[in-house]
């Protein structure tokens, strides 16, 4: 049976605000996951908490909006564990930058072949709008009591320093090219990150449709290439850095969007396999019942007194 | 010399203590296994500082005729690797035991012990008269307690040894255990072939360093045999028995009940589960490191989700980093399985010590109101079964189960009959099979709380799962009705659980017939089963503290006792909640340190004598 | 029209209903404010969804001629702001009382309300007799019912009087809350010299918008005013009343006893209190958001650690995420206090909704024995002199105190008196002076286990602090006795604490000659003393959970009832855990809701008439 | 009085193993305090749970010893409420980057005026030798039952993307050098973090004293200036973040220490002087009671009737 678009749409609708940034995300996501031809169900969405975290609940597939923060775990262990699984994680940028950044860095060192995408809008929506991680310092939103005490941190650079294979950055309201690279992030061999600007008319007044249509452009349309092979001599690699290092943090005027960095590593997956060689093939998921007490039988030969 | 020629040796405890990473365990893992040889019931505990290297450290070797489940505190053997060992166990030779003890050491005086700390000098300082004794001081002590000395120059004797054979001198120190040992069993008249073939199996995978010890054996044997006034005697062989401690048990337990997964942040005593499964890939079990124990709850549960059999031990700071997940998991009805290996607290508190201090933490542990189980192991051998119970529990109820371990238990090694694995069989829980479309995974058509399951992932189906409260298909919602519905279908899995599990599973009474009844459940229960041996005293355990068992029939007209280690004593606090019922006698343990037979047969014959306090603390150890 | 006519008005409950995120909160200020500006004692409460725009939210505001402590199911008006209003609310006025509406929202079929969930639109199908009824059927239903309907096309109204007062449509619709206000005023026949003065205050810092709004009223009132049969009056004037909830008076009790340093991540319903703060530096707080409720806990502990005192608020989901802290606070004898908020659990659960569920939580939060105190709120006014008992006692005992509030506590605004400030003394707690080098903060002689406290970075001196079990100067030990002797030292305070409270401030009792006691704690007195009005019952609130009242005595011989927001009936445990007793009967809800006087008293009643089971849910609730 | 060397040390002996960085790393400290003239009493050092962590106990000081990863918001708190106070936060590479690593994201939007030591031996020491976050892809130390299969962090480019203003990298051995890179960072406004490579002897058995001593080299002494002034252009700002990072990341033959990024910015303690005009000089720890009932009053203005 063919895929439609609808195929991907769940009964229920969006309890956003109207002109919310998520609608483009949850569109986006969807044409990516039509184009490629996954199954809803062999895809799962994985949210944090927050308003970008409802998001799983309006595509028909499994879904999974778990605590807040603690998105890229729980997508982990589904991963691990059924390793055939296409797993999109999801989260705010408070959940993802801010209470989940722990987990941000931990999942940068291995490289699981997922996609992560950030929907960052500067304020905590959910909360009623206080700064997020994102916000820049002195920025003051319209919920803020005073301006923005904190400086914000950028989710390309620590994508990078964390190791992130695959490091990208999209527009909410622009969902064609939008959809175009979660596509690419779901073709990646390895972690993939969007930072998705997501903007949040109802509590960031600042940056708005207005401020940001202006500015948004594609990296790759201006002959930017992101790509970083295996092998590379200490200059060349040096060069690369920098050059995704002028990109990553390049605001203000020109905002760049599209891929920025694009890795080479074996993924967590094949190095568990070189450890227990039945791995992916039975996967913990999957493997169904049996073979338990051969099991315990060759642990308990270990402890046999004589 | 009259090493125990009085008696025959039924019942031995063997203790040796030196610096931690010095090698005692090595030492008492061939001391063990050497008896385990013999066909002698063997079991070691083991004390340490959380400290890696320097602090002091020592282990005690019980070895009966029959199966045992406790420790003495009192010793027949001391073998004193260094002064500090000395100093500190005074009082702790049996009249009539042996010290082994190199007369070198004692020549120091007690502030130079570097790893002493202040308290412990203060006491023994005075215990010695004051002032800044020579640790012979101590020596001389032991000896007046009746105990007989038997001074060997062990470094000199290794360093002897080590030249005789050849080696330099830095690796003659390391046989330093085995000179020990060694010397203890030729001490006892044992017969030298099963340390032999310790020896050969300790270093099985450094046939340089067997070869070497073998020999430092065979010397030592050759000059302290003859020292020897009795024979300690094989009584058969180890047969097909296993050597292990709560852990590997507890491993075992989760393999036989179909372990997939298993993530973990380092933790003592905790991650010595995943440890072992992390280096034997014959347990098939995706073994994984994270970054914190957040990372690890929540992994375990998507994969759970994904359909693993999942599972995760902690101990007291990491289980207090998982306790939202575990409400999680509770509004999800995903399986997980959680170990929790206590150990002294609050906080960081005593992390190498024991204590079941956690109970109460468990019970209460995630805001609002969900079903889970927690129950407790007593013994190594329970580890097993119980580790198995509670992953099918998890499995067929869908909850999260808290299975309850301790130091002590993880720490404790001992022999037993291998495990009956073929009579576990993994529960494959309520499977919905060949679901399509919108699948109501949390359908309120259900049988004790429980719907049919089918894994996030599953071809040709989807639902959702959220923290939030939910409708049958997993999307949020807030509607008062629903909610009511939601809430008392996951509360009836308890009854449901309780049902299935049955009395015999929930708790087990020994000689209920007597007027005094003790209660407690976990590491509490071997020591007081062995020190209440020919008193009018029953105990019995609770092995399911959530739900709670129903003993209230069993409680009436009884003295009752509490025996636990926790300085509120949480147990009794359940038992009231759970029961009306408050104990006549609440004896509790807080140092961290092992309850010992004595202690507890002293504190029960105060009971039946109607001397006990109220509240009574034990306050025995080293 | 017939509207409440029969009798003089001494008590009036007015409901508005709309979408969340049009205003109504603002509406809601409007009425109650115009009512406390003539005197009325007024408060209001809040239900809303966990969503930001378009989610269906109602506010109830109750006026009485004196202080009142809860709500009535039924309403004696209600202004539906849309059609989804009008299905949601069928069976909730009184007869006799008005249905202010929208005829033109009530033209859409059921099927059309787009954030009417599946469980509620199925429910309200039934109720109207399936299929897909029109909402116009919801107010033939209210008819039927007993209630007067007053269409008016309130939207329209909005229009016109923009258009005639020359602003756009946009901005005209904004005032659609002013509108239902002061139709629904004027219809009461109240006077409109208040709500006048109320807009003004409403939009002090926007008079474009003051204007707008104040004429908006007029028109309307020159509208409805005809339509009015009799008039509600003012009673005398505000005077020094203040209008606030639960938030801004915890945080003003805070203050009240010195607080200088608040972190936080934000949660609902806990952080209103340091936005508040964080918005107002005349008080003087520091507060910081932080990267996670780990943080906010450990920062805190940081500042106590200095000398701030310090405390932060949290609900479910980010107290769990601080217990490990918590135990660290209490084994370093670190004041902190934390005020929980409690919502709908488990996990995320019911964000917006209120229960009592994590009671059993906060008493055992974090692993292992240590000192903390538990309290709990059961007004808005507590709240205020609570928060700074609650502050006071962490100084003055050197540990964590949790202070427990709720979501109905912090959303609920009331008119009060003003507090008593000046009668509140910042605690100093037992401080050290002038300690000159190695100080002992963790003295062993010590009263109540209180040792004087130096602030670190105090001048002249030093000292460690550890997580570890440790001696008097903080150093890590793991001696057997200093271990004990300073679980024994933590342990005190909690008599020392008990015996400074004294029982007036651990419990209150009203009525306890009665035959029937109620027991319960925090947001369940209110409902339960305005329930139990005239009848034979008496009412045990235990502002302490940790430690507990000594209540025994009080309980002998009567019929105990527990009226608890919990499934499990978390308090009815802890009772018994404390006392023995178990209670005659467990009256709970746990759908979210608040309690209503209604449910209440009937399930008094027939707790009375001896037709009560031992478990009773109670259901009501939109 | 004249401040002696030995008024920094404690009673209390430590207990590392012989030969272990962290006695280098205690001894620098000491040093650099000494140098500095801080008095003992006015400095606050703050760890978390690790060998690494048992620092505190061994200098005369104030000492807190927290939880395991949460030193840093332990730390913050004290500075916090007491603004005139040297803080020196401390943590191994398992407690500050792997279950301490949100912290240190979320400390880098702060830039308090602190100073961080990270103790990098590439294990979990206190735990008996598992990998910790830093540790290599594929290596084995020998606790490691299989290698290790997450790739490392780099604690350098990591406190970069998280906003540190002052990165530097020292060697425990090097106690002279070590010390004097302690005295800059306490020196510099700011948030300093010194990453340590700090051989453990007992587990470590790759990156011992004789792998590092040929490698190590001062970056300083090769001309590296880690400057960056507060007004840059975009080619000079990505010049200089490329120089950063070429340096962050260069490890293998050469392993270069010393000071990699210095920036400037107002401290937190600045920024929030600016809400609150009577900190510092009335910092919550230090301003004594009084004047709560005139709070109390203020707040309740606003809440009155009429
Ligand atoms: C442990 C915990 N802390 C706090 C919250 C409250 N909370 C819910 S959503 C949210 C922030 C959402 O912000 P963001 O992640 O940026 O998502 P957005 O709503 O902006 O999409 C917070 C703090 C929570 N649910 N759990
Ligand atoms: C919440 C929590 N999880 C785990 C532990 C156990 N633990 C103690 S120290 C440590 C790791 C220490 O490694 P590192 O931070 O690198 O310090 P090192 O010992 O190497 O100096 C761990 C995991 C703990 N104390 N608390
Ligand atoms: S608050 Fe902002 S992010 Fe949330 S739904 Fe509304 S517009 Fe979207
Ligand atoms: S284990 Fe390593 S880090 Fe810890 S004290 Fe020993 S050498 Fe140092
Ligand atoms: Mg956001
Ligand atoms: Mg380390």
């Amino acid at each position: 049976m063919e895929l439609k678009l609808a195929d991907y749409k769940s009964e229920m609708a969006p309890d956003w605000c109207p002109g919310c940034g998520d609608y483009g995300i949850l569109s986006a996501l969807q044409t990516a996951l039509y184009k490629m031809k996954i199954e809803p169900s062999r895809a799962v969405l994985v949210s944090g908490i927050g308003c970008s975290a409802k998001t799983i609940h309006y595509a028909a597939s499994y879904g999974i909006h778990t605590l807040h923060g603690r998105g890229l775990p729980v997508a982990q262990g589904v991963k691990l564990a059924n390793p055939k699984l296409t797993v999109v994680a999801m989260a705010g940028d408070g959940d993802g930058m801010g209470i989940g950044a722990g987990h941000f860095v931990g999942i940068g060192r291995r490289n699981l072949d997922m996609l992560y995408l950030i929907f960052n809008n500067e304020v905590y929506g959910m909360t009623k709008g206080q700064a997020s991680p994102t916000l820049e310092l002195g920025a003051q939103p319209k919920s803020l009591a005073r301006p923005n005490i904190q400086a914000k941190v950028n989710p390309l650079m620590l994508a990078f320093a964390a190791g992130f294979t695959f490091i990208a950055r999209g527009y909410a309201y622009d969902v064609k090219n939008l959809a175009r690279l979660m596509q690419t992030g779901l073709e990646h061999r390895g972690l993939a990150m969007i930072d998705i600007l997501q903007p949040c008319p109802t509590y960031n007044n600042l940056h708005t449709r207005e401020w940001f249509a202006p500015r948004v452009y594609d990296v790759g349309a201006e002959g930017y290439d992101p790509r970083a092979p295996r092998e590379m001599g200490d200059a060349e690699r040096a060069e690369r850095m920098a050059r995704f290092t002028q990109k990553a943090t390049e605001w203000g005027e020109r905002i760049p969007t599209g891929v920025f960095w694009q890795a080479e590593l074996p993924t967590f997956e094949e190095r568990l396999g070189g450890f227990l060689p039945r791995y992916p093939q039975e996967a913990p998921a999957t493997r169904g019942v049996g073979g338990e007490a051969k099991r315990v039988a060759a642990l308990m030969k270990g402890h046999r007194v004589a | 010399m009259g090493l125990m020629t009085a008696r025959k040796i039924t019942d031995l405890t063997w203790r040796v203590g030196g610096p931690q990473g010095g090698g005692i365990e090595t030492a008492a893992t061939l001391f063990a296994q050497a008896l385990a040889r013999g066909g002698w019931w063997v079991s070691a505990r083991r004390e340490y500082h959380s400290n890696i290297m320097g602090r002091h450290s020592y282990l005690d070797v019980r070895a009966a005729r029959r199966p045992t489940k406790a420790f003495f505190e009192q010793v027949d053997l001391l073998a004193a690797l260094d002064a500090e060992t000395l100093a500190r166990h005074l009082g702790q030779i049996k009249a009539g035991g042996v010290l082994v003890y190199d007369p070198a050491a004692a020549k120091l005086p007690l502030s130079k012990l570097a790893m002493l700390d202040g308290a412990a000098y203060r006491r023994i300082s005075a215990q010695l008269g004051g002032g800044d004794p020579p640790v012979e001081r101590a020596v001389e002590r032991y000896r007046q307690d009746g105990a007989v000395l038997l001074p060997l120059a062990l470094t000199q004797l290794a360093r002897e040894v080590g030249q005789a054979l050849g080696v330099d001198a830095i690796t003659a120190k390391r046989t330093l255990n085995t000179v020990a040992v060694a010397a203890s069993l030729a001490l006892l008249g044992y017969p030298s072939q099963p340390l032999v073939e310790a020896v050969g199996a300790q270093f099985v995978k450094k046939p340089k360093l067997a070869e070497l010890n073998r020999k430092v054996a065979a010397e030592v044997y050759r000059r302290v045999e003859p020292l020897a006034d009795r024979r300690l005697e094989p009584v058969g062989d180890g047969g097909e028995r296993l050597y292990l401690n709560g852990s590997h048990a507890s491993a075992m337990g989760k393999v036989a009940a179909g372990l997939g997964f298993m993530s973990y942040y380092p933790i003592t005593p905790a991650t010595d589960e995943p440890f072992y499964l992390e280096a034997h890939p014959e347990a098939e079990v995706v073994v994984v490191q994270v970054e914190d124990e957040l990372a690890a709850v929540n992994m375990a549960i998507g994969a759970s989700m994904a359909g693993a059999r999942a599972a995760l031990t902690t101990s007291g700071p990491g289980f207090a980093l998982m306790t939202e997940a575990l409400g999680f998991a509770g509004i999800t009805e995903t399986p997980l399985l959680i170990s929790l290996y206590q150990r002294g607290g609050p906080s960081t508190g005593l992390p190498t010590r024991t204590e079941q201090g956690d109970l109460r933490f468990a019970l209460g542990a995630g805001h609002g109101d969900y079903p889970r189980a927690v129950l407790g192991s007593a013994s190594v051998e329970e580890s097993f079964y119980d580790a198995a119970l509670a992953l099918n529990l998890s499995q067929r109820f869908q909850l999260p189960v808290v299975h309850m371990m301790d130091k002590y238990l993880a720490s404790t090694t001992r022999t037993l009959e291998p495990f009956e694995a073929d009579k576990i069989k993994p529960e494959p829980g309520l499977r919905a099979e060949g679901a399509t479309g919108v699948f109501p995974r949390f359908s309120l058509a259900s049988e004790g709380g429980v719907s049919p399951r089918l894994p996030v992932g599953a071809a040709g189906a989807g639902y959702w799962i959220t923290s939030d409260e939910h409708d049958e298909v997993g999307h949020i919602t807030e509607d008062p009705e629903l909610r009511e519905a939601m809430m008392e279908k996951r509360a009836a899995k308890i009854e449901a659980l309780r049902e299935w599990l049955g009395p015999e599973e929930m708790y087990r009474v020994y000689n209920p017939e007597a007027g005094t009844l003790v209660l407690g459940w976990g590491s509490s229960q071997g020591v007081a089963l062995e020190a209440m041996e020919g008193l009018d005293m029953g105990y019995l355990q609770a092995r399911f503290l959530l739900p709670f068992p129903e003993i209230g029939d069993l409680l009436a007209e009884k003295k009752l006792v509490v025996l636990d280690y926790s300085q509120s004593g949480q147990f009794a606090r359940l038992l009231t909640q759970e029961t009306g019922n408050k104990p006549d006698h609440l004896i509790v343990k807080y140092n961290g340190r092992p309850m010992t037979i004595e202690e507890v047969r002293a504190a029960f014959e105060a009971v039946l004598a109607g001397t006990a306090p109220k509240y009574l603390v034990l306050r025995a150890g080293v």
